[in-house]
C-alpha cells in the first residue's frame, strides 16, 4: 500500500484509543468526591500551580540539539549518496563535521553541556 | 593522555555493566535458584516453627474442660488490653463460692502476639497457636471467645 | 473529486485551522500545540505532494526540534497557565484588515497570473538524487551551500551559547 | 510453504479479481487497520507478560502463574481491568490536551508501523525514506509526553515530561547517526533495500567493529528514547512517583503503557532490520548449503526472533541497572555517545567507500 | 503545614466507622468476566506506614512473591492503583492523607487493612493520643487481616479473600 | 576526664553550676538564665569540648519542668548531663540550636510535646502534631477524652 | 495530486502567510511572535515545493531551497530563543513593548 | 510564606515528597524547594507516624513496655528491646546470665544483618535498580526463618525480657546460623558484583550528599551515617555492653563523607557482623537464659540511661523512675531523628535523584524518628 496507509494507520490509532477510552466511559460509573479531581502530590494538597515559570537547565541542550538535528538532516542525503560519490563525499563530510565539531568543542568549553 | 583516560573510562564502565548483566543473566537461566513458595497450594507441606505465634488459644481437652481459673493474670500482663476476663462465682460442692471463668474475651484485632500473657498464666491454660489466616470481611469477627460454650474448669486446677 | 483531492482539502483545512488557532489561542501552551499540528499538517501536505524527504525533514526539524524548543522556552519564561492578554481591540481590527487586504491582493495576483509548467519530464525527488546533487561540485551542485550551512550552524550555535550563557554567573 | 507473504498476495489477488479497485482499497485499508490494531493489542499483552516473566526469573521468583495456564492470561486480565477502570481527568487539568495526549502517543506509535517489514514482502508501505521516516515520526512522541505532562497540572508530571523531553531529543542524535552509519553502507533509506543488502550476512557481522559500535550505541540510544530503565527518568518511580503519567488512570494510562511497549517493539524491529537483517535469515557469504537450510525457517520467524531477542536485551538492562541521574544521562549522550558515534561514522564511511566490509 | 484534616475537622475522633459498600450481587456473564479481570489484577498502591510495610515487602519479595497472583504492579500514584494495603499504623495526622489518597483513586477501588494497627489501632489502642483506632474510621475497609505483623502468607490470604469478594460481586 | 575531674573543671567556670549526686554521669544543674553562656563554655572551652549533644529530654515534674541535656565529647570521650529547671506556667529557655545543630529538632520536639518555648529558635513549630493541635500531649496533666482511651 | 490545481495550493500557502502576519501584528509576546514567523516561513516553503513540483518537475531546486530554508529557520529559531531567554532573564518579561524600553 | 505560593519568584518550585512516596520509606514528608532540578531547601515534616509511644510507656509496666519498642525501629527490633532491657537491668541491678548475654548479642547481630540487607535492597531500589531488592530479601528471609524458629515471630519478636531472653535457643539454631553464614558469604560478593561495582551506581553515589565530620557531630549523627564521615561513634566499641568488649571486631569508618562512604561502611559492617556471629556461634556458654526476677518489676527512684548501637546508630533509653511499677517519664533517643536533621544540610545543591540516594544512605526508619 502507498501513502494511503498513513491515513489508515492514523485512523486505526484514533479508533484504538477512542475505543479503549469509550469502554470505560460506558461501563464505569465513578464515584465523585471533592478531592478526586485535585492534583495528586503524595497525599498532600498541592500549593500553587506548576504552570508557572520554571527554572530549567534543559533548554541549552535543546538549543544545541536543534543545531545538530539540522546537521543530521543534511547527513541523510549525504549518506545515501556517499557510495556513488566516493572519496569526495568523505572529504566533504569531514569538513562539514569538523566545523560542527568546533562548535561542539566550543559548547563543551563554555560549559553549555554542563548541567545547570 | 586525555584520550587514553577517556577510552579506559568507557571500557571500565562497560565491564562493570557486563558483570551485573552476567549475574542477572545467571539467575535468569537458572530456574533452580527460584525460592518462591506457592502459598495457597503449599498449605499441606507448609510447616511453621512450633514457636511461631499466630493467635492465642485456650486449650480444651476432650471433656471440654480447660485449665483457666479466671485469675486475670494474663489480662494484667497484656500490654494492650487484648484480653478481657469475665468471671462468675461458681458454687463448689462444699457450698463455698468460688471465682471461675465465665468468658474469656480475646480481641484478635488488638493482639500483638507478644507472648506476655502466656508467660504470665500460672496454669498454662492458654497458648499460642500457629494459625495465621485471620482475614475477615468484618472486623467484629475478630473478637473471639476463647472458652468453648459449656466448657468448665478441669478438676484439680487451682 | 478523487480521494486524493479530498485528502488535500482536508489537509489544507486542517493546516489553516490549526494555524489560525495557533495565532489566536490565548493559552500559550495550546498555541504551541496548534502550531505543532499546523506544521505536521504541512508535513502531510508534502507527503501528499510525494516529497517524502522534505516531509520527514519538516517533521524532524520543526516538530521534533523547533516546537520542543519553543515549549521549553515557554516553561522557562511564561506563566504558562495564565491566559495571554487579549490583543488590543483597535490593533486586532487593524491586523485583521491588514492581513485580509494583503491576502486579497495576493490572491488576486495569483488568480491573474497563469502558471505554466516550464520544464518537461520529471525527476524523482528521492533522497539519492538529492544527495547526489547536494554533493556534486558541478554547476548545479550544492556542495558549497552544504558546507556553508555547517558554518551557519556553527555560527548559530556559538551565538546561542554566547547569548544564553552571558548572564549565567550572575544567576549562580 | 505457508508464509505471510503468500497469504497477503493471495488475498490481494482474490480481492482484485472480485471487486472494483476502490473497493479493494477500502477493504485492504480495513484489513490493515484491523491488523494494526490487533498487532497492538497482542504486542501489548505479550510484551508486558514477557517483561513480568523476565523480571521474575531474574529476581529469583516465579512471576504471574495463577491466572490462566502458567499465568498467560494475566495481562488479559490487566487489560480488561484497565479498560473497566474509571479514566478520570483532574479538575485543574487542561482537559482538552490531557485527553488528547494519549491519542497523540498512540497515533504516533501506529504511524511508525508503516515501513516496518514484518516478513518477506509484508510491509504496509515500503516508503523510499523508510528509516528516516521512522526517526522523524518517532520524534513526535516526545510531544505527546510533553503534552501529557503539562496538561496534568501536576508538578511531578511536568518535571517528568521535561526530563523526558530533554532526554528524547538528545538521544535522537546518536540514534540518528547510528542509522546513518548503516545507510552509508547500504546507500538507501528504503527498508527493503537495507534488508536486501544483507543477503550475504548481517551488517553486524559484515561491518567490522564500527558496525558493532554503532549497534551498541543504537541500542543504548533507543533504550533512552523509549524511556526505559536505566533511562526511565521521565517516570522515575522513586523520584517522581509516576512521572508524566501520574494523573492518568484507567485506559488513558494503559495507552501510554501500551505505546511504550509498542515503541520498544518498533525500535527493536528497526535495530533488527538495520543490523541483523530484518527478516533475512542468517546467511553467511557463499555457503549456499547453509543459506538454503536457513531459508527454510519462515522469514517472519526470523524477524520476530531477532526483535524479541533485542527486546529481551533491553529488558535485561532494565532489571539489572540502577537509574542514571538526569545530568549523567545527558552527559552520557553529549560527552560519550555523540562524539564516539561521529567518529565511528567517519570510520564507517571509509569502510564503505573502500569496500572493506565483507 | 497546611494539612487541614478536611474530613476530620467537623467530627470528633473516633468519628464513625465507614461501612463497606456492599449489597447488590451482580451475576450476569459480563459482570463475571469483569470481576474476573478485576480480581486478578489488583495493583496495590505503594503505601506502607510502619512495621507491617516490611512484611508487605516480604510478600512482594521472592519467597512469597505476590506477582503470582498478578499483584506485583505496585503503582506509586493512586490514580493507577486498585487496592490500598494499609500496612501500618494510621495516626491522626496521616488520616487526612489516607483519606485523600483513597479519594483520589479511580474506581473501582478496594482497601485491605493489614495488621492490628490498621484494623483497630492494635498495640496503640489504649493510652495514646494520636492513633486512629482502626483505619475504617477513615475509609471503608474491605478485608481485615489481624496479626502484628501478619506474616506474608496471611497477607496473601487476605488478598485471596479480597479476590473472592470481588469475584462474588459483593463490592 | 573522669567524673571528679570534670566536676572540678566545671566549678572553675564563671558561673559554676550546682551538682546532683548519685547519677551515672556528672550532672550539673543550671538556671535558665545562665544556660546559654554555660552551654557555650561547654562547647568551646579547651578541655571540655562537649561537641556532641546526643539527647535532649523535657520532663514534666508537675510543679516545674526540667530540660535534660546529655552531652558528650568526641574528643575527650567524657559525658555529662545538664539539667535546667523551668517554670511550669511559662516554660521558656534560650535555644542552643546554634551551638549544637541537632538541638534544632530536639527543641522543636520538646516544644511540640511539652510546650517549652525556646527563645531565639529559628523555626519553632509543631513537629509531630498538626499545627492546629491543642495542648501539649506529654505533659502529665494532659487530658484528651476523644483520642485517648484509658485502660 | 493532479486534480488539484496549483492555485489551490497557493491559496493555502498565502492564507497561512497572512495568518502568520496576523499573529505577528497582534501578539505582543516574543515567543508567540516567533511562532507566527515560523508559520510564515512554512508558507514560503510550501510555495517552493509546489512550484518545483508543478512547474519544474525535472529539477530539484525547490527542494534544495526549502531544505536550506528549514535549516536557516532552525538556526534562526535557536538564536531567537536564546535571545528571548536572555531578555527574559534581564527584564523578567518577554513583551516586545518592554524590550523596546531597554536599549542595549 | 513559601508554601502559599507553590512557586517562588525565581522560578523555584515547591514540591511535596511524601508522606506516601516510594522513596521516603514510609511516611516522611519532605517539602522541597527546587530550582529546576536543583534542591534549594529540604524541609522534613514529621509526625505522620507519631504513635505517642513515650506517653504510652508511662502507663506500661517494665515488662510490658519493651515490646512497644520493637515497633519503633522495627528493623532493629531486637536491638531496641535490648537497649530497654539493659536500662531496666541497670536500674534493678539484675545480673544477666552469660548465656543470655551471648544470645542477645547473636540476635542483635543477626538483626543488624537483616536490617542492612533490607537497606541494601531498598537503597538500590531508590536509585532505580529493582533486582537487588529481591536478592536482599532472599537472605533476609533466611535470617527471618532462624529468628522465627527461636523467637516465634519474623519481625517484632519481643524476645528480650528484663534479665535475659524469653526462651532458650532453638536446638537447630547453631546449625542454621552456620549454614546461613556460609550462604551469605557467597551472596555478599554478589552484592558487590551487582551494585557496588556498577559504574552507574558509583557515579550516583560518589561525591553526593557530603557531610563533614564536624557537621556530623554537630547534627548529632550516629551510626553508619557518622562513621561514613570518619566520626568514630560505635557504642559497641566505645561503651561496650554485654560481651562486645571481649569480641574481635573493627569499627568500620570511612572518610569520604559522601553517599558512597556511607554505603561502604554498611557493606563492611555486614562483614563485621558476620565475623562477630562466627566468633560467638560456637561459644555459647551453657546455663540459664534468664535471670530470676520478681514477678513485678519496680525500678528504684532515679534516672537511668542506657545506649546501644542499632543498625542505624546510637539508640538511647532514658528512664526517669519515681519508684513505681511504671516509668515516670521515658525518652527514647532514636538515631534516625538526629540523622534526619542533617538531611537538609546534606541535600542542598544536589538534584532530586541525589536526594533519593542520600535518603537511601541515611537508612531512615520513620516510626523510629516519630516514635
Ligand atoms: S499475646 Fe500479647 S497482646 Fe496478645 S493477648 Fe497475649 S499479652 Fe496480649
Ligand atoms: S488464662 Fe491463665 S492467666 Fe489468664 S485468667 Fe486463665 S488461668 Fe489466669
Ligand atoms: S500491626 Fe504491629 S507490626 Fe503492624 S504496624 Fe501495627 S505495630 Fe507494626
Amino acid at each position: 500500500m502507498g501513502s494511503a496507509s498513513l491515513i489508515v494507520l492514523f485512523f486505526a490509532g484514533v479508533a484504538f484509543a477512542a475505543g479503549g477510552i469509550a469502554v470505560a466511559r460506558f461501563f464505569v460509573k465513578g464515584t465523585k468526591n471533592l478531592q478526586k479531581g485535585q492534583a495528586y502530590e503524595c497525599g498532600i494538597p498541592t500549593t500553587g500551580t506548576p504552570w508557572n515559570q520554571f527554572n530549567i537547565g534543559y533548554y541549552l541542550y535543546a538549543l544545541i540539539f536543534l543545531i545538530f538535528d539540522v546537521e543530521l538532516v543534511f547527513m541523510y542525503p549525504w549518506a545515501v549518496a556517499v557510495k556513488k560519490v566516493g572519496m569526495a563525499a568523505l572529504g566533504e563530510i569531514v569538513i562539514f563535521l569538523f566545523i560542527l565539531f568546533m562548535g561542539f568543542l566550543y559548547a563543551h568549553k563554555k560549559g553549555a553541556l554542563k548541567w545547570m | 593522555m586525555f584520550l587514553k583516560k577517556y577510552i579506559s573510562d568507557v571500557f571500565g564502565a562497560v565491564r562493570s555493566l557486563l558483570k551485573g548483566m552476567r549475574l542477572t543473566g545467571y539467575y535468569f537461566t537458572h530456574r533452580k535458584e527460584i525460592i518462591t513458595q506457592q502459598y495457597p497450594d503449599n498449605k499441606e507441606e507448609m510447616k511453621l516453627p512450633e514457636r511461631f505465634r499466630g493467635e492465642v488459644v485456650m486449650l480444651h481437652d476432650e471433656k471440654n474442660e480447660h485449665a483457666c481459673t479466671g485469675c486475670t493474670a494474663c489480662e494484667l500482663a497484656c500490654p494492650n488490653g487484648t484480653i478481657k476476663i469475665i468471671t462468675k462465682f461458681d458454687m463448689t460442692p462444699e457450698g463455698k463460692k468460688k471465682k471461675a471463668l465465665d468468658t474469656f474475651i480475646y480481641h484478635l484485632e488488638l493482639c500483638t502476639m507478644c507472648n506476655l500473657c502466656i508467660e504470665a498464666c500460672p496454669t498454662d491454660a492458654i497458648k499460642m497457636a500457629q494459625n495465621f489466616e485471620h482475614s475477615v470481611y468484618d472486623r467484629s469477627e475478630l473478637t473471639k471467645k476463647l472458652n468453648k460454650p459449656g466448657s468448665k474448669i478441669r478438676e484439680g486446677v487451682e | 473529486m478523487s480521494a486524493s483531492a479530498v485528502v488535500f482539502y482536508i489537509l489544507s483545512f486542517f493546516i489553516l485551522a490549526a494555524g489560525l488557532l495557533a495565532v489566536a489561542s490565548r493559552k500559550i501552551f495550546r498555541s504551541a500545540i496548534w502550531l505543532l499540528f499546523s506544521l505536521t499538517g504541512i508535513a502531510g501536505l508534502y507527503f501528499w505532494l510525494q516529497m517524502e524527504f522534505i516531509a520527514a525533514v519538516q517533521i524532524v526539524v520543526y516538530v521534533g526540534g523547533i516546537v520542543v524548543l519553543i515549549i521549553f522556552s515557554i516553561f522557562l519564561t511564561q506563566q504558562s497557565g495564565k491566559d495571554l492578554p487579549a490583543p488590543v481591540r483597535s490593533r486586532a481590527i487593524f491586523s485583521v484588515l491588514a492581513a485580509g487586504a494583503g491576502f486579497m491582493l495576493t490572491w488576486l495576483m495569483i488568480r491573474r497570473y497563469g502558471f505554466h509548467p516550464v520544464g518537461q519530464g520529471t525527476i524523482d525527488a528521492s533522497v539519492g538524487n538529492i544527495g547526489a546533487q547536494m554533493l556534486s561540485t558541478s554547476e548545479h551542485g550544492y556542495v558549497l551551500p552544504f558546507e556553508v550551512i555547517s558554518i551557519l550552524l556553527l555560527a548559530a550555535m556559538i551565538g546561542c551559547i554566547v547569548i544564553a550563557i552571558k548572564t549565567k554567573p550572575e544567576d549562580k | 510453504m505457508l508464509s505471510i507473504e503468500n497469504i497477503t498476495h493471495s488475498i490481494d489477488a482474490w480481492l482484485n479479481s472480485m471487486f472494483h479497485p476502490t473497493v479493494v482499497l477500502l477493504v485492504e485499508s480495513l484489513i490493515v487497520g484491523i491488523c494494526a490494531i490487533s498487532l497492538f493489542a497482542v504486542l501489548g499483552l505479550v510484551l508486558v507478560l514477557m517483561e513480568r516473566k523476565v523480571s521474575a526469573y531474574m529476581q529469583i521468583r516465579l512471576g504471574p502463574n495463577r491466572v490462566g495456564p502458567g499465568g498467560t492470561l494475566q495481562t488479559v486480565a490487566d487489560t480488561l481491568k484497565l479498560a473497566m477502570k474509571e479514566g478520570l481527568t483532574p479538575d485543574g487539568a487542561d482537559k482538552f490536551l490531557f485527553n488528547l495526549a494519549p491519542f497523540v502517543v498512540i497515533i504516533v506509535a501506529m504511524l511508525i508501523l508503516a515501513p516496518v517489514a514484518f516478513a518477506k514482502g509484508t510491509q504496509i508501505w515500503d516508503l523510499n525514506i523508510g528509516v528516516l521516516y521512522i526517526s522523524a515520526v518517532s520524534s513526535l512522541s516526545v510531544i505527546g509526553i510533553l503534552m501529557a505532562g503539562w496538561a496534568s497540572n501536576n508538578k511531578y508530571s511536568l518535571l517528568g515530561a521535561m526530563r523526558s523531553g530533554a532526554q528524547i531529543v538528545s538521544y535522537e542524535l546518536s540514534a540518528g547517526i547510528s542509522v546513518i552509519s548503516i545507510v552509508v553502507l547500504t546507500g538507501s533509506l528504503r527498508i527493503q533495500d537495507i534488508i536486501a543488502s544483507q543477503q550475504d550476512g548481517w551488517w553486524l557481522f559484515k561491518g567490522h567493529i564500527p558496525a558493532l559500535l554503532s549497534f551498541v550505541i543504537f541500542i543504548i540510544a533507543v533504550t533512552a528514547e523509549t524511556n526505559r530503565a536505566p533511562f526511565d527518568l521521565a517516570e522515575a518511580e522513586s523520584e517522581l512517583t509516576a512521572g508524566f503519567h501520574t494523573e492518568y488512570s484507567g485506559m488513558k494510562f494503559a495507552l501510554f503503557f501500551l505505546a511504550e511497549y509498542v515503541n520498544i517493539f518498533i525500535v527493536c524491529a528497526i535495530a533488527a532490520t538495520l543490523y541483523l537483517g530484518g527478516w533475512m535469515p542468517l546467511h553467511i557469504g557463499h555457503w549456499t548449503g547453509f543459506n538454503q537450510v536457513m531459508d527454510y525457517i519462515p522469514s517472519s520467524l526470523w524477524f520476530m526472533g531477532k526483535t524479541f531477542f533485542l527486546i529481551f536485551v533491553i529488558m535485561w538492562f532494565r532489571w539489572t541497572f540502577p537509574r542514571l541521574r538526569i545530568d549523567q544521562l545527558l552527559n552520557l549522550e553529549w560527552k560519550y555517545l555523540l562524539p564516539i558515534s561521529m567518529v565511528n561514522l567517519l570510520l564507517m564511511t571509509l569502510i564503505a567507500i573502500e569496500g572493506w566490509h565483507f | 503545614m497546611d494539612v487541614v484534616p478536611q474530613n476530620m475537622a467537623d467530627k470528633p475522633f473516633p468519628g464513625e466507622v465507614h461501612p463497606t459498600a456492599g449489597g447488590g450481587i451482580l451475576v450476569t456473564k459480563l459482570d463475571e468476566v469483569i470481576n474476573w479481570a478485576r480480581s486478578n489484577s489488583l495493583w496495590p498502591l505503594v503505601f506502607g506506614t510502619s512495621c507491617c510495610a516490611i512484611e508487605m515487602m516480604s510478600t512482594a519479595a521472592a519467597k512469597y512473591d505476590w506477582s503470582r497472583f498478578g499483584f506485583e504492579v505496585a503503582r506509586a500514584t493512586p490514580r493507577q492503583a486498585d487496592v490500598i494495603i494499609i500496612a501500618g499504623t494510621i495516626v491522626n495526622k496521616m488520616a487526612p492523607v489516607l483519606k485523600r489518597l483513597y479519594d483520589q483513586m479511580a474506581d473501582p477501588k478496594y482497601v485491605i487493612a493489614m495488621g492490628a494497627c490498621a484494623t483497630s489501632g492494635g498495640p496503640f489502642f489504649y493510652n495514646t493520643y494520636s492513633v486512629v483506632k482502626g483505619a475504617d474510621h477513615v475509609i471503608p475497609v474491605d478485608v481485615y487481616v489481624a496479626g502484628c505483623p501478619p506474616r506474608p502468607e496471611a497477607l496473601l490470604h487476605a488478598l485471596i479473600a479480597l479476590q473472592k469478594k470481588i469475584r462474588e460481586g459483593v463490592s | 576526664m573522669n567524673k571528679e575531674e570534670l566536676k572540678v573543671r566545671l566549678e572553675a567556670l564563671l558561673l559554676p553550676p550546682t551538682f546532683e549526686e548519685g547519677a551515672e554521669w556528672t550532672t550539673a544543674v543550671v538556671d535558665p538564665a545562665g544556660w546559654e553562656g554555660f552551654a557555650r563554655h561547654l562547647r568551646s572551652d579547651a578541655g571540655l569540648e562537649f561537641d556532641f549533644l546526643f539527647c535532649v529530654t523535657a520532663v514534666d515534674w508537675r510543679t516545674h519542668f526540667t530540660m535534660v541535656y546529655h552531652l558528650t565529647s568526641t574528643l575527650h570521650r567524657h559525658t555529662m548531663v545538664v539539667k535546667v529547671k523551668l517554670d511550669h506556667d511559662h516554660p521558656s529557655l534560650p535555644t542552643v540550636s546554634d551551638i549544637w545543630r541537632t538541638a534544632e529538632f530536639h527543641e522543636r520536639e520538646a516544644f511540640d510535646l511539652f510546650g517549652v518555648v525556646f527563645t531565639g529558635h529559628p523555626d519553632l513549630r509543631r513537629l509531630f502534631m498538626t499545627d492546629e493541635w491543642n495542648g501539649w500531649p506529654l505533659r502529665k496533666d494532659y487530658e484528651d477524652p476523644v483520642n485517648m482511651i484509658k485502660l | 495530486m493532479n486534480q488539484v490545481p496549483l492555485s489551490h495550493i497557493l491559496f493555502v500557502s498565502t492564507a497561512l502567510f497572512f495568518i502568520g502576519m496576523y499573529g505577528l501584528f497582534t501578539r505582543r509576546n516574543m515567543i508567540t511572535m516567533l511562532m507566527s514567523v515560523e508559520l510564515i516561513l512554512n508558507s514560503v516553503n510550501i510555495n517552493f515545493i509546489a512550484f518545483n513540483k508543478y512547474l519544474y518537475p525535472e529539477k530539484l531546486e525547490g527542494v534544495f531551497f526549502s531544505l536550506f530554508i528549514i535549516a536557516i529557520a532552525a538556526a534562526e529559531a535557536a538564536v531567537a530563543i536564546a535571545i528571548i531567554i536572555n531578555l527574559y532573564r534581564n527584564l523578567r518579561s518577554i513583551d516586545v513593548e518592554d524590550a523596546n524600553e531597554m536599549k542595549f | 510564606m513559601i508554601q502559599e505560593v507553590g512557586t517562588t519568584e525565581q522560578g523555584e518550585l515547591v514540591i511535596n515528597l511524601g508522606p506516601q512516596h516510594p522513596s521516603t520509606h514510609g511516611v516522611l514528608h519532605l517539602v522541597i524547594t527546587l530550582s529546576g532540578e536543583t534542591i534549594k531547601k529540604v524541609e522534613p515534616h514529621l509526625g505522620y507516624i507519631h504513635r505517642s509511644i513515650e506517653k504510652m510507656c508511662e502507663s506500661l509496666s517494665y515488662r510490658q513496655f519493651i515490646y512497644v519498642t520493637s515497633r519503633m525501629d522495627y528493623l532493629s527490633s531486637h536491638i531496641n528491646n535490648h537497649g530497654c532491657a539493659l536500662c531496666v537491668e541497670k536500674g534493678m541491678q539484675i545480673e544477666v546470665p552469660p548465656r543470655a548475654k551471648v544470645i542477645r548479642v547473636l540476635m542483635d547481630e543477626l538483626t543488624r544483618l537483616a536490617s542492612h540487607q533490607l537497606w541494601w535492597g531498598a537503597m538500590a531500589m531508590d536509585v532505580g535498580a529493582l533486582t537487588p531488592f529481591f536478592h536482599a530479601f532472599r537472605e533476609r528471609e533466611a535470617i527471618n526463618d532462624i529468628m522465627e524458629e527461636t523467637c516465634g515471630a519474623r519481625l517484632t519478636m519481643n524476645y528480650m525480657v528484663p534479665g535475659g531472653v524469653m526462651a532458650d535457643l532453638h536446638p537447630d539454631f547453631q546449625k542454621k546460623v552456620k549454614e546461613f553464614i556460609r550462604f551469605f558469604r557467597t551472596k555478599i560478593d554478589e552484592y558487590d558484583e551487582l551494585v557496588t561495582g556498577n559504574v552507574i551506581f558509583k557515579s550516583r553515589m560518589e561525591g553526593i550528599g557530603y557531610l563533614s565530620a564536624e557537621s556530623a557531630v554537630s547534627y548529632g549523627c550516629t551510626g553508619p551515617t557518622a562513621r561514613g564521615s570518619g566520626v568514630s561513634c560505635d557504642i559497641r566499641k566505645l561503651y561496650p555492653y554485654e560481651v562486645y568488649g571481649q569480641l574481635q571486631f573493627e569499627e568500620v569508618t570511612a572518610t569520604g563523607g559522601d553517599c558512597f562512604a556511607r554505603y561502604m561502611v554498611r557493606m563492611q559492617e555486614m562483614r563485621q557482623s558476620l565475623s562477630i556471629i562466627e566468633q560467638l556461634i560456637d561459644n555459647i556458654p551453657e546455663g540459664e537464659f534468664q535471670a530470676k526476677t520478681k514477678a513485678v518489676l519496680k525500678l528504684p527512684k532515679g534516672e537511668f540511661y542506657s545506649r546501644v548501637e542499632t543498625a542505624r546508630g546510637e539508640f538511647g533509653v532514658y528512664i526517669i523512675s519515681e519508684g513505681g511499677t511504671t516509668p515516670y517519664r521515658i525518652k527514647f533517643r532514636s538515631p534516625g531523628f538526629s540523622n534526619l536533621s542533617a538531611l537538609d544540610h546534606m541535600a542542598r545543591g544536589y538534584k532530586i535523584g541525589d536526594l533519593v540516594a542520600i535518603m537511601g544512605t541515611l537508612d531512615l526508619v520513620i516510626p523510629d524518628i516519630d516514635r
